[in-house]
């Protein structure tokens, strides 16, 4: 089989899709419109799948070389950035979460979006996106990877906008779009850097050129490498202190949210950061700076998240939370349960977003968890899928969040970077999601129902047939969740603890994404164990208290929540009044917005408006304006010179003659 | 044959759209003048692609050079032209965005018509001698011989403060140039100083001019970058630029963007840098410190603006910083990425001129606040509208990508500290078009007005997709077309690394020449 | 030491070639004459006399047709082009720049007179004293340019002035050209005398009147004679060229003469002085520190020159003044070349430049005060700038050839300044005075505003109800197709003419032959670049 | 001690200065022309001096041409002053402003 026309067409044949969808079939009816969009997602599926099983799982990598992108001279060589396509074991399973996830999403969004107008703009973004989601994991190098990183932030900010009318979706999405373009720059000055440190941006040359004298003797422009992609994680990855775009993604209709703003293009940053691993571990200073970035990104929105009263709001909190917690797992060098969190928050976010879609979808629009409840006897599909994956989310033992994120916390602790403080932070982020998590799930499918039944009209094309019930929606929608709620389930046993792999008397050395992702995290592991020993000062018993620890916690909080809220809604207001200051103050989302705006935004314009005013008006332009206007007055004064009289004009011929002659002689 | 055509192609390219301009005072009718303009100009562009078809891309040599007599033998002034990577682009975005420009104004220019298109094929003969002349002599005058067509573009079809404007504009590039003229012409007698002989030929005065002393060549360079720094702008030489697009009308202002304003940039690159390698590097600093201000000042400016022709006017001075910010990075990254970041800023820049010319035309004002929502009225100008966005916002995938990513990443092999104040731009660069976006594209369509405008003609729509492929196109062939420029930008690299003499030679219909024993031999 | 007189005695009859090489001299002199005469007998005195201006214009054929032969063909009638020939002693210098001025005085007069014809107001004026006087201003003109000593120099130049002094005053009813004549008279015959003065100084140092003794003129600082013998001269010159500080008469006349006239006044009489101060300097004085000191002279004149002219231009209305302001600051430009010449007196740069600026400047100006006599016609005396508006909708043929006469004038490419400046700024360059070039295009860029202000009336300004409308009459397809001429004509010189010019030999008669521009075979040539001070033996 | 001809040669200047006060303080146009005259006279005076000092005819053969168009120039002049006269009744230099600035 040829692996390489299979790799170009998983690349092309979405964007073939979104041409299609965006210029050709514009009047098309909207089944046409759905099944090409979902069809040009689904057939990269299944070639994912072919590579995915065959060459990838064989340990090749395929690469192919479609064009010569850019090439100029440097430096008495060439600097050559073909677009090249590369597919390793860990583009591998991105490949898979991007595609199949991705179909299902686009199988939902189909129905999702039934009663929109002009549905093709939407899948022809969708299907853009999921092509530069695919360039920014296939890409063999870091410019390619550039255009898909900077492609799914137009997707992101297009989708987001996506029912422009109202200006704050407008608004929503280009903030998302700028607050990427600050990680960006960090991105981009990273491709500088290596440029300039390697020649090159190839990511499998840059690790053949990285050799541990080399990370010696430049050991402050590594440190700014990593740093600087950091600053590009947090970007897209939506860590402190630019994670602010992602909750007012929100904005977007919710199959966006499920797959762009939990499942895949968030978790580019941690994709990028494990694909530089080789190189990060090389740096100190900035694997501690991701953990804590991490760490405390986890717990900051996992408090904010305890608060919040609109679904998607909680969820996208969540989001930000979880997405510190992969970042956390790679900070302190556990890049491959940073991956397995990725996959198994990729399932349950996704479900959760699903189903959030499906309610939001049920009730017409309406996203306040205060004005539902009881919805599991008119949902059931939706209700226990929900379930499910706020099971999975918590950590329930057994479910696939339990393990990716205990493998995060052991390491944490015990990892190569790992403190047990940055443990302490993640396992208060994991209580907080606990608690809101089951809040958010008793408020909206258990207790009293609290729907209303007068709603107002929340345009965007809807049409106005009212379902004064509310039901169970289509199988194209909850079949989706039913899929994504069995792979939440058993997701998470690809990174089984060790502690439990012995226990169950599974004979590997290490778990199965451990094992899976080791071509691609040799080099950094080498480097991790020389710098700190003995990987893992960690025990078996550790891990088992750890495990416990984070259980119970749990346990601890959701019943917590589950008592508090089981009067409903209100059931919290005590606990709030008790400390009112900090309760608003988190449900203002500790005014960062408010923060960034009045210390970067307005500063920023005034700084605008001086440079135009002071500027250019006043000082550039009066010198031009002012200059030959100063001529013209000091002239209308000297021109009384020419007096008109004869005797005047020969008195300055004589002046000027005995002061030429003095001049000369003198 | 193939030879004879090459041997001439430049001249013709000069020269007919002069008779395009003659004809059309034939012509009686306005109609059939314009689609004659558009016939002349289409016509020159299928002239121009000979150029490509058969320029040779290993050579850093200028080539379909011509070498004529032209003032007397003595003063050493011929009219000599010829292409080389660097002008190669530069015509061919000429002659492609002429033709555009030409189909725009069928409805942007209703008054004198006539003289409006035989300015304008003036001002495109000029444009392409000043790019392939390689006698100072005979691009000093047709750089001046740009400017009346512009003058007369800008004052008689231009908005209320046309005549502020266009003056502003006159003085200021006469100023800048009457600088260059006095080193020209100083450094052409240094040349008779040291060989006895004098010439105004560029390729000779390359060898003189970077055998001068380190002080003598600052002051030179001084000179002549004062010069092209006011036609770029940069900043602070910037402000008669809004002034300038906001009053132009639509055609001139895409062309003042697309290409005028790359003859400074082209002219660093051809004159200044090359000829005073030592001065270019003393005074690298502070031009690239002027250059990342401009990128950073215009960006904010840029983005405080409410009128949307300023607002892509200060953009400009903010795409042009980079540009020259690329051209003193002193490395091929950074040269390659300023030649083909102008190429860019002309295509995406010019259809952001374009499409604020469509609804201008429509609804008279530029007002951000007059507007808002016209994606649900008008959806394909929407779509030409976010396309023309990406372009300048240097979205990967589009040229601009490309040639803001090997400036940036140019400057930052030798200067990281300026390269990285230059990287705001980028995010700045978002911002505000992003905010104009946000201002016209999206939001509701609470005008009354615009409520009843039509979208894009199948003539606009013609303009702009044309343009908006090829924001895409140079943002994925760039190596073919980087490829002709690479043997020059390694010999431009070459002379200014070593501070030594740029080398180059006619190719005279597949010869090459020495241009002294040419002038022997006439 | 008094050879030149008396060879002026033994040669009572000159060869039969100096009658061919001074025809365009003789014919304007016996025209006038003829004219005069027709007159008299002739019609009523106080209307146009139609007789007297076909006399004025055949009897510049000569002027046209000799010299035109003798450039093209500067072999023939054993004419030796090494070394020119020259008559009466040195009184007439027969060589390529005498016959190049003469083209150029014999075309501009031809031109004025045309001129006078075709508008209403210069046909009042066309009575046969004024083709004389014209005529004899023009070979006052020819006889200055071609003169190589003081003495036949001083009678062309009084000839010149006398001429012009009526001329300027010639309506009688207008107080304002009355007022003018006064003036130049006054001030003209002042600096005369100042001239006069000089030239008595200049002669009791060296005790012979000819040009070609002025090398053994020592104009060093220890000999205070010399010095101010020179300067006086010199500052009596730039006087009658208009360059400031002495220029205080120009804007008054000009303003106040007939705007035909002023054409003829601020460009052919200028040709005279500029080739003068050409022959003077070109031979180069004695003294160590003798060529830097008139050096510096000029570099300030030039510099006050272009200030005043581009500064006072800036605040007036009336387009005449402002073009008197300009033809001021134009002066400043012949300056540079002088100043070039006082340093290298056989520059053959300096000198081409100047006698290509001349043609140029004198095309520039004789059209641009064409079209605005013409303008003047159907609107009244002293045009202001506000008049013009709209001028590029009514006339647009005229508006054209205005505009490439304005942007010629500021220097503006492709228009002809740009090369007589370019040349000019050159030929400075090339003896080190960079810092005056500097401040000379520095400072033109002042006079570009006023310049431009007229494009922006004639183009960008709609008509109001003030300004001109000019008549579309036969008198303006005539004008339209004399300036249509001229206008080409500088386009035409502003892209090859130099070429032409610079083939014309820039060496005086009498004098050590000045090597051309031409490479013969590629030699240097920097024995031209030396002072040729070195040369003279000192008195 | 100094010989007639330098003497004279002074004298001229004197006189030459005198002319040049004449020119620049008088009001009235026709002593203003005299001043003229007295200028060119001095400057004759000059040639005649310069002449006898340098042993050349050449400035003595000027001195008549000199005389000769002064006598030109007094003629113009004065026609110039009547034609004044006639028409503004005026013959005073400093009325003569109606061209100025």
């Amino acid at each position: 089989m040829n692996y390489q026309a299979m790799l170009a067409a998983i690349l092309l044949i979405p964007l073939l899709g979104a041409l299609l969808n965006g210029f050709l079939l514009r009047s098309a009816p909207r089944v046409v419109t759905v099944s090409v969009a979902t069809l040009a997602i689904f057939i990269p599926f299944i070639f994912s799948c072919l590579l995915f099983f065959g060459p990838v799982n064989a340990g090749e990598v395929v690469r192919t070389d479609l064009f010569n992108w850019i090439s100029v001279p440097f430096q008495g060589g060439h600097l050559d950035i073909p677009f090249a396509l590369t597919v390793d074991r860990l583009s591998a399973i991105l490949l898979l979460i991007i595609t199949g996830v991705g179909s299902l999403i686009h199988l939902y969004a189909g129905e999702y979006m039934s009663h929109e107008e002009g549905v093709y703009r939407f899948f022809a973004y969708l299907n853009l996106f999921v092509f530069s989601m695919l360039s920014l994991v296939l890409g063999a190098n870091m410019v390619v990877t550039f255009l898909g990183w900077e492609g799914v932030g137009v997707c992101s900010y297009l989708l987001i906008g996506y029912w422009y009318s109202d200006e704050a979706n407008a608004r929503a999405g280009m903030k998302a779009f700028i607050a990427n373009r600050v990680g960006d720059l960090g991105f981009l000055l990273a491709m500088f850097m290596s440029v300039k440190l390697f020649g090159t941006v190839d990511y499998s040359k840059i690790a053949a050129a990285l050799t541990n004298e080399l990370a010696a003797n430049n050991a402050p422009m590594i440190t700014a490498i990593g740093l600087c992609l950091l600053l590009g994680v947090t970007g897209k990855s939506a860590q402190l202190p630019l994670y602010i775009w992602l909750p007012d993604a929100m904005a977007g209709p919710t199959p966006v949210s499920a797959l762009i703003h939990a499942a895949t293009m968030v978790t580019s940053g941690i994709y990028l950061m494990t694909r530089m691993s080789f190189l990060l571990v090389h740096s100190h200073t900035a694997m501690t700076t991701i953990a804590v970035i991490g760490a405390c990104t986890a717990l900051f929105a996992a408090t904010i998240g305890l608060v919040q009263n609109d679904i998607k709001k909680v969820l996208a909190y969540s989001t930000v939370s979880q997405l510190g917690f992969m970042v956390l797992g790679c900070g302190v060098g556990a890049f491959q349960f940073g991956v397995a969190h990725l996959m198994t928050h990729a399932f349950f976010k996704a479900l959760l977003f699903l189903g959030a879609g499906s309610v939001i979808h049920a009730m017409h629009h309406e996203q306040d968890i205060r004005k539902m409840g009881g919805l599991i006897k008119k949902m059931p599909i939706t209700g226990w899928t929900f379930v499910i994956g706020t099971l999975a989310i918590i950590g329930f033992p057994g479910l696939s969040g339990f393990f990716s994120k205990d493998e995060i916390l052991y390491n944490a602790w015990t990892g190569p970077f790992g403190h047990p403080l940055l443990w302490a932070l993640g396992a208060g982020a994991a209580a907080c999601t606990s608690f809101y998590m089951v809040r958010l799930t008793y408020l909206v499918f258990f207790g009293e129902s609290r729907v209303e039944h007068a709603h107002g009209h929340h345009g965007h094309g809807h049409d106005h047939h009212h379902h004064h019930e509310i039901h169970e929606n289509p199988l194209a929608m909850t079949l989706p969740l039913m899929i994504l709620a069995l792979l939440s389930i058993v997701g998470g046993y690809v990174s089984m603890p060790h502690a439990i792999m012995h226990t169950l008397g599974v004979h590997a050395n290490e778990n199965i994404i451990t094992e899976w992702l080791s071509p691609v995290l040799a080099s950094a592991k080498e480097v991790m164990s020389a710098g700190h020993g003995e990987e893992g000062h960690g025990s078996a018993s550790l891990e088992w208290g750890l495990m416990g620890a984070s259980t119970l916690v749990m346990l601890i909080m959701s019943g917590f929540a589950l008592s508090l809220y089981k009067v409903g809604p209100k059931g919290g207001d005590s606990i709030a009044n008790a400390v009112g200051g900090l309760y608003r103050l988190i449900l203002d989302k500790w005014r960062i917005d408010e923060l960034y705006q009045g210390v970067i935004i307005e500063p920023l314009k005034k700084v605008g408006d001086a440079f135009f005013k002071f500027g250019d008006r006043a000082l550039i332009e009066g010198i031009i304006n002012e200059g030959p206007r100063g001529i013209y007055l000091v002239t209308s004064v000297l021109s009384d010179v020419q007096s008109g009289l004869v005797r005047n004009y020969l008195k300055v011929v004589f002046i000027a003659m005995v002061a030429l002659c003095a001049w000369i002689l003198i | 044959m193939v030879s004879m055509i090459s041997q001439w192609i430049l001249s013709l390219l000069i020269f007919f759209p002069l008779l395009g301009a003659v004809l059309i005072g034939l012509v009686k009718d306005n109609q059939t003048a314009r689609h004659l303009a558009v016939a002349v100009s289409v016509l020159e562009l299928i002239f121009s692609l000979h150029l490509v078809a058969h320029f040779n891309a290993d050579s850093a040599a200028m080539q379909f050079a011509q070498d004529l007599a032209w003032l007397p033998r003595g003063t050493g002034i011929r009219y000599t032209v010829g292409v080389d990577g660097i002008s190669l682009l530069l015509v061919m975005l000429t002659t492609v965005l002429c033709p555009l420009v030409f189909v725009s104004s069928y409805s942007s220019i209703e008054s004198n018509v006539k003289s409006f298109l035989a300015l304008f094929l003036i001002l495109e003969s000029a444009m392409i001698g000043a790019l392939v002349s390689l006698d100072l002599v005979l691009f000093y005058v047709f750089w001046e011989a740009m400017l009346i067509p512009m003058y007369f573009i800008i004052g008689v079809w231009g908005g209320k403060d046309r005549i502020y404007a266009t003056t502003k504009f006159f003085i200021y590039t006469v100023i800048g140039s009457l600088l260059m003229l006095v080193a020209f012409s100083y450094l052409y007698y240094l040349h008779y100083q040291q060989n006895g002989v004098f010439t105004t030929s560029i390729i000779e005065l390359y060898k003189t001019a970077a055998g001068l002393p380190a002080d003598t060549q600052l002051w030179l360079f001084t000179a002549t970058a004062v010069a092209f720094a006011i036609k770029v702008p940069l900043f602070p030489f910037h402000t008669w630029l809004p002034d300038a697009h906001v009053q132009a009308p639509t055609p001139g202002s895409v062309i003042l963007a697309g290409v005028l304003l790359k003859m400074g940039t082209y002219g660093l690159m051809r004159m200044s840098i090359p000829m005073f390698p030592e001065g270019a590097h003393r005074a690298a600093p502070v031009m690239l410190a002027l250059s990342v201000i401009g990128i950073v000042y215009g960006a904010l400016i840029a983005w405080r603006q409410t009128d949307i022709k300023k607002l892509v006017a200060y953009s400009s001075v903010s795409h042009l910083g980079f540009v020259v910010a690329g051209l003193f990075a002193f490395n091929e990254l950074g040269y390659t990425g300023a030649l083909y970041q102008m190429v860019n800023h002309g295509v995406s820049t010019g259809a952001l001129f374009l499409l604020i010319g469509v609804v201008y035309e429509r609804r008279h004002t530029r007002e951000m606040s007059e507007y808002g929502g016209l994606a649900k009225q008008m959806p394909w100008y929407a779509f030409f509208f976010l396309v023309a966005t990406m372009g300048s916002v240097a979205l990967p995938g589009t040229g601009g990508f490309i040639g803001e990513w090997l400036i940036l990443n140019g400057v930052f092999q030798t200067y990281p500290a300026m390269a990285t104040v230059a990287g705001t731009g980028v995010i700045l660069g978002a911002i505000y078009m992003l905010w104009l976006v946000l201002k016209v594209i999206w939001g509701p369509l609470k005008n009354e007005e615009n409520k009843k405008l039509l979208d894009c003609s199948p003539r606009e729509a013609f303009v702009l997709a044309t343009l908006s492929i090829f924001v895409f196109l140079t943002g994925f062939l760039s190596a073919p077309l980087l490829a002709h420029t690479e043997p020059t930008m390694k010999r431009l690299q070459e002379s200014v690394v070593n501070k030594a003499a740029y080398k180059t030679e006619l190719v005279i219909h597949g010869r090459s020449q020495e241009p002294l024993k040419v002038m022997m031999d006439h | 030491m008094s050879e030149n007189f008396e060879t002026m005695l033994s040669m009572s009859f000159p060869p039969a070639a100096f009658y061919l090489h001074a025809a365009p001299i003789l014919a304007l002199l016996i025209g006038g004459l003829i004219a005069l005469i027709a007159g008299v007998f002739r019609g009523n005195p106080d209307r146009p006399n139609m007789l007297a201006y076909q006399i004025g214009f055949v009897s510049c054929f000569p002027s046209v047709i000799v010299p035109l032969i003798l450039l093209a063909a500067p072999g023939s009638f054993g004419a030796n082009t090494a070394q020119p020939p020259a008559w009466l002693g040195s009184g007439f210098l027969a060589d390529q720049i005498s016959q190049f001025t003469f083209l150029i005085v014999g075309l501009g007069t031809m031109f004025t007179l045309f001129m006078a014809e075709i508008s209403n107001a210069g046909r009042q004026l066309l009575r046969p004293e004024l083709v004389c006087l014209l005529l004899f201003a023009s070979a006052g003109i020819m006889i200055l340019a071609s003169s190589g000593e003081f003495m036949t120099f001083f009678t062309g130049l009084e000839l010149m002035s006398v001429s012009l002094y009526v001329l300027v005053g010639y309506q009688r009813q207008d107080t304002r050209g009355l007022e003018a004549a006064v003036k130049y008279f006054l001030m003209g015959a002042t600096a005369s005398a100042i001239i006069l003065m000089g030239m008595a100084l200049i002669y009791l140092n060296i005790g012979s009147l000819r040009w070609s003794d002025l090398p053994a003129l020592n104009i060093s600082l220890n000999n205070p004679f010399g010095v101010i013998g020179l300067l006086m001269f010199l500052i009596g010159l730039s006087f009658k060229l208009g360059v400031a500080p002495f220029h205080t008469w120009g804007p008054d006349v000009y303003q106040g003469a007939h705007s035909t006239l002023t054409g003829y006044m601020s460009t052919l009489v200028k040709v005279g002085i500029v080739m003068v101060l050409l022959r003077v300097l070109g031979n180069g004085f004695a003294g160590a520190d003798g060529g830097p000191w008139v050096a510096k002279v000029f570099w300030v004149l030039a510099t006050l020159s272009i200030l005043v002219g581009s500064v006072f231009g800036l605040v007036h209305n009336s387009i005449k003044r402002m073009l008197a302001y300009s033809s001021i600051a134009n002066a400043g430009y012949f300056c540079l070349a002088f100043a070039t010449l006082a340093l290298a007196p056989k520059s053959a740069e300096a000198r081409q430049a100047v006698l290509a600026y001349t043609a140029i400047y004198t095309i520039l100006n004789l059209g641009a005060f064409a079209i605005l006599a013409w303008l003047e016609d159907s609107s009244r005396e002293d045009l202001l700038k506000e008049e013009l508006a709209g001028l590029g909708k009514k006339a647009p043929f005229a508006a054209v050839c205005l505009t490439i006469f304005i942007l010629g004038l500021a220097g503006i490419p492709p228009a002809a300044g740009f090369f007589g400046k370019f040349m000019l700024i050159n030929s400075a360059v090339s003896v080190g005075l960079v810092g005056l070039a500097v401040v000379m295009v520095v400072l033109s860029c002042i006079s570009l505003f006023y310049y431009l202000s007229l494009l922006v009336e004639i183009w960008l300004k709609p008509a109001t109800r003030s300004s001109v409308n000019p008549q579309d009459n036969e008198d303006a397809r005539d004008v339209r197709v004399l300036v249509g001429i001229v206008a080409f004509a500088s386009l035409l010189v502003g892209l090859v003419g130099p070429r032409w010019v610079a083939s014309i030999n820039p060496t005086f008669a009498r004098e050590i032959p000045v090597q051309s521009n031409e490479p013969k075979t590629g030699d240097s040539r920097s024995e031209n670049l030396s002072p040729a001070v070195g040369a003279v033996n000192p008195h | 001690m100094l010989t007639l001809p330098e003497l004279g040669l002074y004298f001229s200047f004197l006189l030459f200065l005198v002319g040049l006060a004449g020119v620049m303080f008088r009001k009235n146009i026709l002593f203003m022309m005299l001043s003229v005259e007295i200028l060119l006279n001095a400057a004759n005076l000059a040639f005649v001096c310069a002449s006898k000092l340098t042993g050349t005819m050449d400035g003595q053969v000027v001195m008549f041409f000199v005389m000769a168009v002064a006598a030109c120039e007094a003629a113009i002049g004065l026609a110039l002053i009547i034609a004044l006269y006639r028409t503004k009744a005026s013959i005073e230099a400093d009325d003569l402003k109606a061209l100025r600035g």
